[in-house]
C-alpha cells in the first residue's frame, strides 16, 4: 500500500510552532510511505494540485493530509482525492493545527506530537477500507406535530411546494396560543384577523391531512423513511356527518362543570364544545369527564337535537399510520404555571406572588382572553374576582425566567413585548388607569420594538419600574404590590386592582417524551436542540427532523413563522431528490460470529438494529442474528463497545484502524 | 528515563461532535495545554471500549481520558448514557485490581467548552505528572522484550529554535 | 529463523490474488535455498504472523522464488499492505513434492481450480522447463470468473504453445463478452475433453468442493488412485510436524505430505465427514483465523 | 429423588422434552452430568449437595438445536437445576440466548452444596457462593422437589479477602492482582464453564484486530483476566464454577463478586433474579453517577 | 518393573542429607521445583519443603519448565523497507525436579520423539538436557489415576533420573538410574549410605496400585475400527471444549505461533500453548473448518494419545496421571471412556 503524505504549513498557522519539513521528513521513513511533502497551503488550489499530481505520479492508494481540523477540510481533502481517483475514505487528517499548533509554544513538542499524531494517522489509513455512500429512498411526505402558527406555516409551506402533509394537533383545533392572543405587538394588529385565513387555508389544502385531536404514538424508520403511528383520540362526533351547527352546545344541560381551557380558565365549557368559535375544525368533542351520558348512561340531549345524528357515544381512539420521509416538529410552548393546579414539579416558586390564591392576580395569556375581543369579557378588561374594571395595573415580568434560584436560567424573550404590548392596550381601554410595569431589564431587540416600548412608555404614561416584587398581598380588595425600585434605591408598594404576571415560556408538555418517542435530543429544560446552533438552526441532530417555532427555544410570532418556513424547505430540499446519499459510517455486523445476545439492539438510540434469520443451504433458520439497517444507523458505535462478542464494526472507525492509532501512539 | 525530564504519554479518546470540537474551539482560541495528551477520535463516546484503554497501557500510556458530551447532549441521544454505565463499571474494577483512578478519568465537554478542554487536559497532565511513570504496567510490558543493538539515527537531533524552551506548560 | 526477503515485484493477479516475486536479502542464502515441487514455505510479515502458502515458481528458476496468495485473514491482509522494497520473512522449504522422477516418460494432466494453480504451476513450468522428458501434457484451470483467473500472462502463454493443450474455464455466469475460453464447472469440462488415462499421472488442486466432484469423473474415465497426486494444505503453523494443527491420523500433513496420492488418503481416517477426503489448499494461506 | 426421576421419566415418555440435563452420582462425594433422553436412563438421576455444576453452561443454542429435534419436531429441553443456577437460566433468557417456554426447568429447595468433591459438607466446606446465598428456593421453576433444610453456617471469607485487598495500596493490589493472574495457563476454562460465556468467538480469539494477546505472559494474562472479569459485570450471576473450574487456583469469583457489589451499590442491581427488571447492560439510567466526569 | 531395579545402585539418603543437597542446588544458583497443590513452585526455602509420597499430583504438570506456556522464538524490528531479526538464547539453567511423580517423571521422555522427529526443537532439546528428575514413588491413588494402564505405575522409575522410595519417616532409598542422575549425585556420595534393596523392594511391592481399566492395545486396536462410532457423540455433548486438559497434560505439546508487536517498530514471535478441543484450532481462515465439532475433536485427543502417537513413536502419549480428568469442569473422565470404548452397552460420556 503507497500513501502519500501531505503536511500544511497553513500559512504560519501551523509552521509557526510545528517544524513542518522535519514532520515531512520523519513521516518519510514510515513504512508504506511512499511520498512525503509540506507545503504552504494545502487547501487552495495549487496545494490540492499537488496531493492530486502526487496520488498519480506514484500511484497512491491512500493520502494522509496534516492540516486543520477534519471539520474544516476534510471534505476539501477527500474531493481532492475522489478527482483524482482515491476513494474518498482513504484520507485521513491529522489535525495539526487546532490539537497541536495552535495549543503549544513549545517547537520541539509541538513537532513532535505533530509526528506523532501524522504517525497514528498513517496506520489508520493503512487499515482503512474504501467505502461507498449509501442511497435510500425517500417518501414524499412530511409529518408536521403541532398546529400552532409554526405548524400551520411549515404545513402550508409544504404542501404549496407540492408534498403531501400530515398535520397532526392535540387539542381539537389548531391555532395554537396565536388564537387566544388579543392584539399582536408592534403592530397591534388583531391575532385571530390574521391568523383565521391560514387555519382555513389549511382546512381546505388538498395536500394537507389534518389530525386534531390525535397524538403521535410512535416513530420508527430513518431519513426518508418514516413509519408514523398516530392515536386519534376519539371526538365522540363522527367527524363526516357534522355539520358545525353548533346545537348540541347550545343545548347541552352540562353548563358549570369545566373550565375552558381556550378562555385560559376564565370561562366554563359545556361538556360537548369546540374550543372557540373560529375553531378548524368546526366539530366539537364531548368531554367524558364531566358528559353526563357518561356518568349515568342518561341525557342525550344533544344525541335528540343532532337532526345529523352524528353524535356516536360508543366512538373509540382509533391508531392511523402514514409514512413520511420528514418530521417537522413544532410543539410550541407553555407558560410556566406557578402554584397553580398542574404546576410542573420541576419548577416550583413564586407562590408569594398569590397567583391562583388572588383572583386577580393573572397571567399573560389571562390577560390576553380579557383583552380579547371574543374573549370572557368581550374585550373589556375586568377584574375576574368582580367583574371591576381596574383602575391600577401592576405587570410583573420575568416571573420564572432569568432567575437560577426559583426558575430557570434563560430569557423568555417575548414578555417584555408583550407586557408593553399589555400595559398599552389596558391604558387604550381604560384612560384613566395606571399601569406600573416591574422589570429587570427590557429586551427589545427586533424591528420596531424598542420603538413600541418607548411609545408605551412616552405615549401611553406606561409607569417602568426597575426592579423585582418581593411579594403580593390582599388589602382591602386591593393587591398590595411590595418591591424596590432598583434604580431609585428605595421599596415601591403599589395597591393594584389587578396584577399580571408574565411568567416564562416554558416547552410544551410532554416535550421530552416525544423527543424520546421521535428520537431527538433536548436541552435540560426540554426544548429541542438543533444540529448546530448557528449553521443547523432547523435540524434537529437525528436526519430528516427538523424544528420549528417555540419548541427549540422561546419565539415570538415572525421568529416561528421563519424558522416553520426554512423547516418546510429543508424537507423541501430533502424531497428534491428521488434518493439520499449518506455517509456509510454505519455500523456493520460480522454475521458469522455474531451470538444473538441482541444487546446492540438494547443500546441502539434509533432502533437500527433487527433480528435477522440466518438460513443454511435447505432455507431452514439456523440463528438468529443481529442486522443492522443501514438507512436507521447513524454511526455512533454504541453497539459495537456493547458487543460482547466483537461481531459489529463501525465502517471507518472499525476497531483495527482505532487499534492500528493506539499501537501507534 | 530521568524522572525530572519525565514526560506523561496521555491518550485521550474523544467523540467527534462535543469534545472533539471543543478541542478545535480550545485551537481556534488559542489556549494553551501541554502536549502530552494525544486524540483519538471516534463518533461517540459510546463505542469507545474498555479494551482500548488497556492497548493504551500496554502502549506505555501513563494516564488515559476519556471524554464526550454532556449527558442529555449526546449527538446520538443516549450513546453517552451507556458509556457513563460502562465506565462506572470499568473504573471501579480498576481500581479494585490496583489501577489508581487518576489513571483513567473521565469529562463531559461540550463543543463550545474550549477552555474546559484546555483546564482538563492540564489537569489531567498535572495529575499524571504527579503520580509519576506508570511502572507497574511498564513493567509487565517489559516481560520478554529485549533491547535491540542501536542503530545510528536516521535523523539528526532537532535543533533548538529560539523559543522553544521559553516555558514548559 | 525465518530468512528475510525483499519483495522485487508485486503482481496483481486478481482484485483479492497477490503474487510477490521474492529474493532473499543474503545472497548466500538465495544460492544455497534449494526446493522441489510442491514444497511449501512460511512466509512472515512480521507483526502480524506467518502463513503457509506453497512455492509458486519453478524450481528451475534461481533468480526469484515466488508465492500467491489470497486475501482472506490477518496475515494475508497485512501482506498486501506491502510494497516493492519491503521485506517479509521465509522458513521453508517444507514438507515433500511431487516425485517429478517417477513421472517422467508419463503423460501429464494438471487440473486445478481458483488459487489451486499457484502449486500447479510450480510443477507445471518445472515440467515446461523438461519438456523433453515427459509425454503429453494437458492443463485444466478453471475460475469463478475471468477476474478471478491468475497467472493470465503464463496462461497465454501456455496456451501460445504446441506442445501442451490448455484449456481454461470460469464458472456459469462468470464469463465476459470478450471470453473465448470455455464455460462451465471444471468436473464438466474435464468430462467434455475426457483425456487418455493410460500411462497419465494427474495433478490435481482445487477447492474442496471441486475435488469432491472431479474424483469419480477421473475414475469413471479410467485414472487410478495411485497416480492422482494432489497436495492438502491444512492450517499448519510450525511446518515441522510439532505444532499438532495439521495431524490427521498417523501423519503431520506439514512434515508427510502436503503431497499425497489418492490412494494414499484413502487410508487416513474419513475426518472431514461430507468430501470424501479433506482437501483445503482453495484457501492456501492458512495460519491466521479471519477476525 | 424418587419424585425426580418419576417427574424426569414421565417427561421423556410423555414426549414432552428431548432430554433431560441432569446429574448422576459416581463416587459417594462426587457427581458428573449427564444428558438423558433414554426414559430407561432417568433412574441415574440424582439430586444432592454434590451437584456442584452449573448446567446452565449446556444451554447454548446449538446444544438447544441438537438434542431438542426430534423426527422433525422442536420439543423441550429440561434442565435441573439448582435455585442458583436458575438466576443463570434468568440472564440467558434475558440476553436471548434460550427461550423461557422451550426450556422446562426441574428446581429444588436448596440448602447448598459443596465446596468441590471430595469434601464432606458441612459449614467449613460450604461453597462460597452458598454462605450468602438467599435464594434457597428457585425464582422461576416447572417443577419443584427435595425438601427444605437448613443450610450450614459459615463465615463469608470471600467477603473478608475483599474488604482486605480494598484495604490495600493501589501499587500492593496491583502486585496481587499481577501474582494471582500470571498463574493463568489460559486453557479458558473459567470460560467454558462459564454458562454466561455463550459467545460462538470469544474476543480473545479474534485476531483482526487482536483484542487481547493470546500469549500467557503477564500482560495477556492480565488483559484476559481483566476483560473477562469486565465482560461479567452486571452480567455475572454468581455461581462461582470459573473458581471451581481455574486449574491454577486463580481466585476468579472474587472480582466477580466485588463487582456485582459494584452492581448493587451502584445501580442496585443483581443479575438473573427477575425476568422483567431490564439488563444492566444495555440499559441506563439518567440519573446514573456522574460523579465521575469532571 | 520392580524387578529391573537389583541391577541397579541403590542406597539410602535421610531427609536431613536430602534437604542439605537442596540448598545447595539452590544456592548453586539452580531451580529446584517441587510439587504444590495446583502446580510444581520454584523452592526458596528448603526448611518448609514437603516430601509426600501420598499427596495428590498437582493440577498443573510440570511440562512448562520445558515446554513453556509461552516463549519467544524470535525479536524482530521494523525499519521503512528492512526487518532486524535476534535470536533468543534460551534460558539454560539446571533445574532439579524433586519428588516428581511417576507419572511425570515419564513425560519428557514421551514428548521427546516428537520433538526430535526430523527437525529438533532446540528450545525443548536444551531445556530437556539441563533437567534432573529426582522421582518419588506414589502412594496415592484416586478415581482417575490410572498409571498402570498406559504401562506405568507408582513404584516406576522410568523417565526419573533418580528415584526415591520412603522407607521411613526420615529416611529414602536413592535409585539412580540414569547418567545424568549420576553425574549430579556424584558431589554429594558423601551424603549417601548404601541400602538395602529387599527393603525398598518390599515397600513397593506393596503399595496400593490403581487397577488396570483397560487394555491399551485393544484400545488401539478399538479406535482403528471406529472412527466414525456414533459413540463419540455423548462425550461431545457434554465437553465444554475448554483446554484444560491439554493444558494441564504434561505430555500434551500442540502450540501456536503468534507475533506480537511491543512497541511501534519491534516485537516478537511467540510460542504459546494451544489445545486441540478449542474450536478454532483447525479453523482455516477461509471458514472451513475440518473438526468443527466437539465430538470429532474429543475423537482426535482420544485417537491422537491411543493410536496416532503409538503408530508414529511407539509410545502412548498418556502417563495416566489422571488431571485432565480430575481438572475438567464437567468431570469428563478419560478413563472411564477409553475404558468404555469397547463395551457397546455403554455411552462415552
Amino acid at each position: 500500500m503507497k500513501i502519500g503524505v501531505f503536511i500544511c504549513h497553513c500559512g504560519e498557522n501551523i509552521s509557526s510552532t510545528v517544524d513542518c519539513p522535519r514532520v515531512a521528513d520523519v513521516c518519510r521513513t514510515y513504512t508504506g510511505v511512499e511520498y512525503s511533502v509540506d507545503y504552504k497551503y494545502m487547501c487552495s488550489d495549487p496545494g490540492q494540485n499537488l496531493i492530486k499530481d502526487a496520488i498519480h505520479k506514484y500511484n497512491l492508494d491512500a493520502i494522509v493530509v496534516g492540516s486543520c481540523s477534519p471539520h474544516m477540510h476534510e471534505r476539501t481533502f477527500r474531493n481532492a482525492a475522489v478527482s483524482a481517483g482515491i476513494n474518498p475514505f482513504m484520507v485521513e487528517i491529522a489535525n495539526l493545527r487546532e490539537h497541536c499548533s495552535w495549543v503549544h509554544d513549545n517547537i520541539e513538542a509541538a513537532t513532535r506530537k505533530a509526528i506523532e499524531l501524522m504517525r497514528m494517522a498513517i496506520e489508520k489509513v493503512k487499515r482503512d477500507k474504501p467505502l461507498t455512500k449509501i442511497k435510500v429512498p425517500i417518501t414524499k411526505r412530511v409529518l408536521v406535530i403541532g398546529g400552532g402558527i409554526a405548524g400551520i406555516q411549515a404545513a402550508l409551506d409544504t404542501a404549496n411546494a407540492g408534498y403531501e402533509v400530515v398535520l397532526v394537533e392535540k387539542e381539537p383545533s389548531i391555532g395554537g396560543h396565536m388564537s387566544q392572543l388579543s392584539e399582536t405587538f408592534p403592530t397591534l394588529d388583531c391575532s385571530q384577523c390574521i391568523l383565521t385565513p391560514r387555519m382555513v387555508e389549511v382546512h381546505q389544502h388538498p395536500k394537507i391531512k389534518l389530525m386534531t385531536y390525535s397524538e403521535v404514538e410512535r416513530v420508527e424508520g430513518f431519513i426518508g423513511n418514516f413509519k408514523v403511528t398516530i392515536k386519534k383520540k376519539a371526538r365522540h362526533i363522527n367527524e363526516d356527518k357534522c355539520s358545525g351547527c353548533g346545537m348540541c352546545i347550545t343545548k347541552c344541560p352540562i353548563k358549570k362543570k369545566a373550565y375552558n381551557s381556550f378562555e385560559e380558565d376564565l370561562a366554563f365549557r359545556p361538556a360537548v364544545y369546540v374550543p372557540f368559535p373560529q375553531a378548524i375544525p368546526n366539530i366539537p368533542v364531548i368531554d367524558e369527564t364531566v358528559c353526563t351520558y357518561y356518568k349515568t348512561g342518561k341525557c342525550g340531549m344533544c344525541v335528540k337535537v343532532c337532526d345529523r345524528e352524528a353524535i356516536d357515544f360508543g366512538q373509540k381512539d382509533t391508531i392511523h399510520v402514514a409514512d413520511v420521509g420528514a418530521i417537522i416538529v413544532a410543539t410550541g410552548f407553555k407558560l410556566y404555571n406557578i402554584d397553580k393546579k398542574s404546576a410542573d414539579s420541576k419548577y416550583k416558586g413564586y407562590g408569594e406572588y398569590g397567583y391562583g390564591k388572588y383572583r386577580d392576580v393573572i397571567d399573560g395569556l389571562q390577560f390576553e382572553r380579557i383583552a380579547s375581543a371574543s374573549g370572557p369579557t368581550s374585550g373589556e378588561i375586568k377584574r375576574p374576582s368582580d367583574g371591576r374594571v381596574p383602575k391600577k395595573i401592576a405587570f410583573i415580568q420575568c416571573v420564572g425566567s432569568r432567575d437560577d434560584s426559583k426558575g430557570i436560567s434563560y430569557c423568555s424573550k417575548i414578555c417584555c413585548m408583550y407586557t408593553a404590548k399589555q400595559a398599552m392596550l389596558y391604558r387604550h381601554k381604560v384612560h384613566d388607569g395606571e399601569a406600573y410595569i416591574f422589570y429587570m431589564d427590557i429586551r427589545a431587540g427586533g424591528k420596531m420594538y424598542e420603538e413600541f416600548v418607548r411609545r408605551a412608555i412616552e405615549e401611553d404614561k406606561v409607569k417602568y419600574i426597575r426592579g423585582r416584587v418581593s411579594r403580593i398581598y390582599e388589602e382591602d380588595g386591593k393587591y398590595i404590590v411590595k418591591g424596590e425600585d432598583t434604580l431609585a434605591g428605595m421599596p415601591v408598594e403599589i395597591d393594584a386592582d389587578m396584577v399580571v404576571l408574565a411568567t416564562a415560556m416554558i416547552p410544551q408538555d410532554g416535550a421530552e417524551s416525544l423527543a424520546r418517542t421521535i428520537g431527538i435530543p433536548y436541552d435540560k429544560y426540554g426544548f429541542f436542540n438543533e444540529a448546530h446552533p448557528k449553521l443547523r438552526p432547523v435540524e434537529s441532530t437525528t436526519a430528516g427532523v427538523f424544528l420549528a417555532g417555540a419548541c427549540q427555544s422561546p419565539k415570538d410570532i415572525p421568529e416561528s413563522v421563519s424558522m416553520a418556513s426554512a423547516a418546510a424547505s429543508k424537507a423541501i430540499i430533502l424531497f428534491a431528490n428521488d434518493t439520499l446519499e449518506r455517509e456509510p459510517v454505519v455500523a456493520k455486523v460480522n454475521e458469522d460470529i455474531c451470538a444473538g445476545c441482541f444487546y446492540c439492539m438494547k443500546v441502539c438510540p434509533f432502533g437500527a438494529v433487527e433480528v435477522k434469520d440466518v438460513k443454511d443451504i435447505n432455507g431452514i433458520v439456523y440463528k438468529e442474528v443481529a442486522y443492522i439497517n443501514q438507512g436507521v444507523c447513524q454511526g455512533c458505535g454504541t453497539c459495537t463497545a456493547t458487543c460482547l462478542s466483537k461481531s459489529i464494526e463501525l465502517a471507518g472507525f472499525n476497531n483495527e484502524e482505532i487499534f492500528a492509532e493506539i499501537a501507534a501512539l | 528515563m530521568d524522572k525530572q525530564n519525565w514526560e506523561p504519554k496521555i491518550a485521550a479518546f474523544v467523540c467527534n461532535w462535543c469534545t472533539y470540537t471543543g478541542a478545535d474551539l480550545a485551537g481556534t482560541s488559542r489556549l494553551k495545554y501541554p502536549a502530552n495528551c494525544k486524540i483519538i477520535r471516534v463518533m461517540c463516546s459510546g463505542s469507545i471500549d474498555p479494551v482500548f484503554i488497556l492497548k493504551a497501557f500496554e502502549r506505555g500510556a501513563d494516564g488515559v481520558l476519556v471524554s464526550g458530551c454532556h449527558p442529555n447532549d449526546c449527538h446520538y441521544n443516549a450513546g453517552n448514557f451507556h458509556a457513563r454505565r460502562r465506565w462506572d463499571f470499568f473504573h471501579e474494577l480498576l481500581d479494585f485490581i490496583g489501577i489508581e483512578k487518576g489513571r483513567l478519568q473521565f469529562s463531559w465537554i461540550s463543543a463550545s467548552e474550549g477552555k474546559k478542554f484546555a483546564d482538563v487536559i492540564t489537569k489531567v497532565t498535572e495529575d499524571i505528572k504527579a503520580m509519576g511513570p506508570f511502572t507497574a504496567y511498564k513493567k509487565m510490558n517489559s516481560e520478554f522484550t529485549i533491547d535491540f543493538p542501536e542503530e545510528p539515527s536516521e535523523l539528526p537531533e532537532p535543533e533548538f529554535q529560539e523559543n522553544s524552551d521559553k516555558e514548559t506548560e | 529463523m525465518p530468512h528475510t526477503a525483499e519483495i522485487k515485484e508485486i503482481i496483481d493477479e486478481s482484485p483479492d490474488t497477490r503474487t510477490f516475486r521474492l529474493r532473499f536479502r543474503d545472497a548466500d542464502t538465495a544460492d544455497r535455498f534449494e526446493f522441489k515441487a510442491g514444497q511449501f514455505a512460511e512466509y512472515s510479515a512480521f507483526g502480524d504472523g506467518e502463513s503457509t502458502f506453497c512455492i509458486a515458481s519453478s524450481p528451475t528458476q534461481k533468480d526469484y522464488i515466488e508465492c500467491s496468495f489470497k486475501v482472506y485473514g490477518k496475515v494475508t491482509q497485512s501482506l498486501r499492505r506491502l510494497n516493492k522494497g519491503d521485506t517479509i520473512g521465509i522458513r521453508g522449504p517444507y514438507g515433500n513434492w511431487f516425485p517429478l522422477e517417477e513421472f517422467k516418460g508419463k503423460n501429464l494432466l494438471f487440473i486445478a481450480g481458483g488459487i489451486g494453480i499457484a502449486p500447479v504451476r510450480c510443477v507445471i513450468n518445472n515440467v515446461l522447463d523438461l519438456r523433453d522428458e515427459f509425454k503429453d501434457i494437458t492443463i485444466i484451470y478453471g475460475a469463478r470468473s475471468v477476474s478471478d483467473l491468475i497467472y493470465k500472462q503464463e496462461i497465454k502463454e501456455w496456451k501460445a504453445r504446441r506442445d501442451i493443450k490448455t484449456v481454461i474455464t470460469v464458472d456459469p455466469g462468470g464469463e465476459t463478452a470478450s471470453w473465448d475460453g470455455e464455460v462451465g464447472f471444471v468436473p464438466a469440462v474435464l468430462e467434455k475433453n475426457a483425456p487418455e488415462s493410460e500411462n497419465t499421472v494427474v495433478i490435481l488442486c482445487g477447492p474442496p468442493v471441486m475435488i469432491k466432484f472431479t474424483m469419480p469423473v477421473l475414475t469413471g474415465l479410467g485414472f487410478k488412485d495411485e497416480f492422482v497426486y494432489t497436495t492438502l494444505e491444512n492450517r499448519m503453523k510450525c511446518g515441522l510436524g510439532k505444532c499438532g494443527r495439521c495431524n490427521i491420523g498417523n501423519v503431520y500433513v506439514c512434515k508427510d505430505g502436503p503431497v499425497f496420492t489418492y490412494a494414499e488418503i484413502k487410508k487416513l481416517p474419513q475426518e472431514f465427514n461430507n468430501f470424501k477426503f479433506q482437501i483445503a489448499n482453495y484457501k492456501l494461506q492458512i495460519a491466521f483465523l479471519k477476525g | 429423588m424418587k419424585e425426580l426421576i418419576k417427574h424426569a421419566r414421565e417427561l421423556l415418555e410423555n414426549g414432552e422434552v428431548a432430554a433431560v440435563i441432569g446429574y448422576r452420582q459416581v463416587s459417594a462425594k462426587r457427581t458428573k452430568p449427564v444428558i438423558i433422553t433414554d426414559p430407561e436412563e432417568t433412574s441415574a438421576l440424582v439430586f444432592n449437595e454434590y451437584c456442584l455444576n452449573n448446567l446452565a453452561v449446556y444451554l447454548t443454542k446449538a446444544r438447544i438445536k441438537l438434542l431438542c429435534k426430534k423426527n422433525d419436531k422442536v420439543l423441550k429441553l429440561a434442565i435441573t437445576a439448582k435455585p442458583c443456577d436458575v438466576h443463570s437460566i434468568v440472564a440467558l433468557i434475558q440476553e436471548n440466548q434460550i427461550d423461557r417456554d422451550t426450556i422446562h426447568i426441574i428446581s429444588f429447595n436448596c440448602h447448598g452444596v459443596a465446596k468441590d468433591f471430595g469434601f464432606d459438607f458441612n459449614g467449613d466446606n460450604l461453597a462460597s457462593k452458598c454462605i450468602t446465598c438467599e435464594t434457597h428456593k428457585p425464582l422461576y421453576y416447572d417443577a419443584l422437589f427435595g425438601e427444605v433444610k437448613e443450610t450450614p453456617q459459615a463465615s463469608d471469607t470471600a467477603l473478608a479477602r475483599i474488604k482486605e485487598i480494598e484495604s490495600m495500596p493501589h501499587n500492593e493490589r496491583f502486585e496481587f492482582f499481577k501474582s494471582e493472574f500470571d498463574k493463568c495457563i489460559k486453557c479458558y476454562a473459567c470460560r467454558a464453564v462459564c454458562p454466561l460465556c455463550y459467545c460462538q468467538r470469544c474476543i480473545t480469539d479474534k485476531t483482526i484486530p487482536c483484542w487481547i494477546e493470546t500469549s500467557s505472559h503477564q500482560r495477556g494474562n492480565f488483559a484476559w483476566n481483566v476483560i473477562r472479569a469486565f465482560h461479567l459485570s452486571g452480567r455475572c450471576t454468581g455461581c462461582g464454577e470459573c473458581d471451581r473450574a481455574c486449574p491454577a487456583d486463580i481466585p476468579l469469583s472474587l472480582i466477580n463478586r466485588k463487582m456485582s457489589m459494584e452492581a448493587k451499590n451502584l445501580f442496585s442491581f443483581v443479575s438473573g433474579r427477575s425476568l422483567e427488571t431490564p439488563t444492566l447492560v444495555g440499559s441506563y439510567n439518567e440519573k446514573d453517577n456522574n460523579e465521575l466526569f469532571m | 518393573m520392580t524387578q529391573r531395579s537389583i541391577q541397579m545402585d541403590e542406597k539410602i539418603i535421610s531427609r536431613v542429607d536430602l534437604l542439605n543437597i537442596c540448598q545447595d542446588v539452590i544456592e548453586k544458583g539452580n531451580t529446584l521445583l517441587t510439587p504444590g497443590v495446583a502446580d510444581y513452585s520454584v523452592v526458596k526455602d528448603v526448611s518448609n519443603l514437603n516430601l509426600d509420597a501420598s499427596a495428590l499430583p498437582s493440577k498443573i504438570s510440570y511440562k512448562s519448565y520445558v515446554f513453556p506456556r509461552t516463549e519467544p522464538v524470535l525479536y524482530y524490528k521494523r525499519s521503512k523497507n528492512d526487518v532486524q531479526l535476534i535470536d533468543v538464547n534460551i534460558d539454560s539453567k539446571k533445574i532439579v525436579i524433586l519428588g516428581a511423580k511417576p507419572c511425570d517423571a515419564n513425560s519428557l521422555n514421551i514428548m521427546k520423539h516428537l520433538f526430535n522427529w526430523d527437525y529438533s526443537d532446540e528450545f525443548f532439546n536444551m531445556r530437556a538436557k539441563n533437567f534432573i528428575v529426582i522421582g518419588l514413588m506414589c502412594s496415592h491413588f484416586d478415581e482417575y489415576c490410572f498409571c498402570t494402564s498406559v504401562g506405568s505405575s507408582p513404584v516406576s522409575e522410568k523417565g526419573s533420573d533418580i528415584f526415591l522410595i520412603p522407607l521411613d519417616e526420615n529416611n529414602y532409598a536413592m535409585k539412580i538410574i540414569t547418567d545424568k542422575g549420576k553425574e549430579f549425585i556424584t558431589p554429594y556420595s558423601g551424603y549417601l549410605k548404601s541400602g538395602d534393596e529387599n527393603r525398598s523392594k518390599r515397600i513397593t511391592e506393596n503399595v496400593k496400585q490403581p487397577d488396570v481399566a483397560f487394555d491399551s492395545s485393544e484400545v488401539y486396536k478399538w479406535l482403528g475400527e471406529n472412527f466414525e462410532s456414533p459413540k463419540w457423540e455423548g462425550v461431545g455433548n457434554l465437553c465444554l471444549s475448554c483446554a484444560q486438559c491439554a493444558f494441564v497434560c504434561p505430555v500434551c505439546h500442540c502450540f501456536d505461533i503468534t507475533d506480537e508487536d511491543y512497541s511501534y517498530t519491534e516485537g516478537r514471535r511467540m510460542k504459546n500453548w494451544d489445545g486441540c478441543q478449542f474450536g478454532n484450532f483447525t479453523l482455516h481462515a477461509s471458514g472451513h473448518n475440518p473438526r468443527d465439532i466437539q465430538s470429532k475433536r474429543y475423537r482426535q485427543r482420544v485417537n491422537h494419545k491411543f493410536r496416532y502417537y503409538v503408530n508414529k513413536f511407539g509410545e502412548i502419549l498418556c502417563t495416566g496421571c489422571g488431571r485432565c480428568s480430575r481438572g475438567c469442569p464437567v468431570s469428563v473422565d478419560i478413563k472411564e471412556i477409553v475404558s468404555n470404548c469397547k463395551n457397546d452397552q455403554k455411552e462415552l460420556r
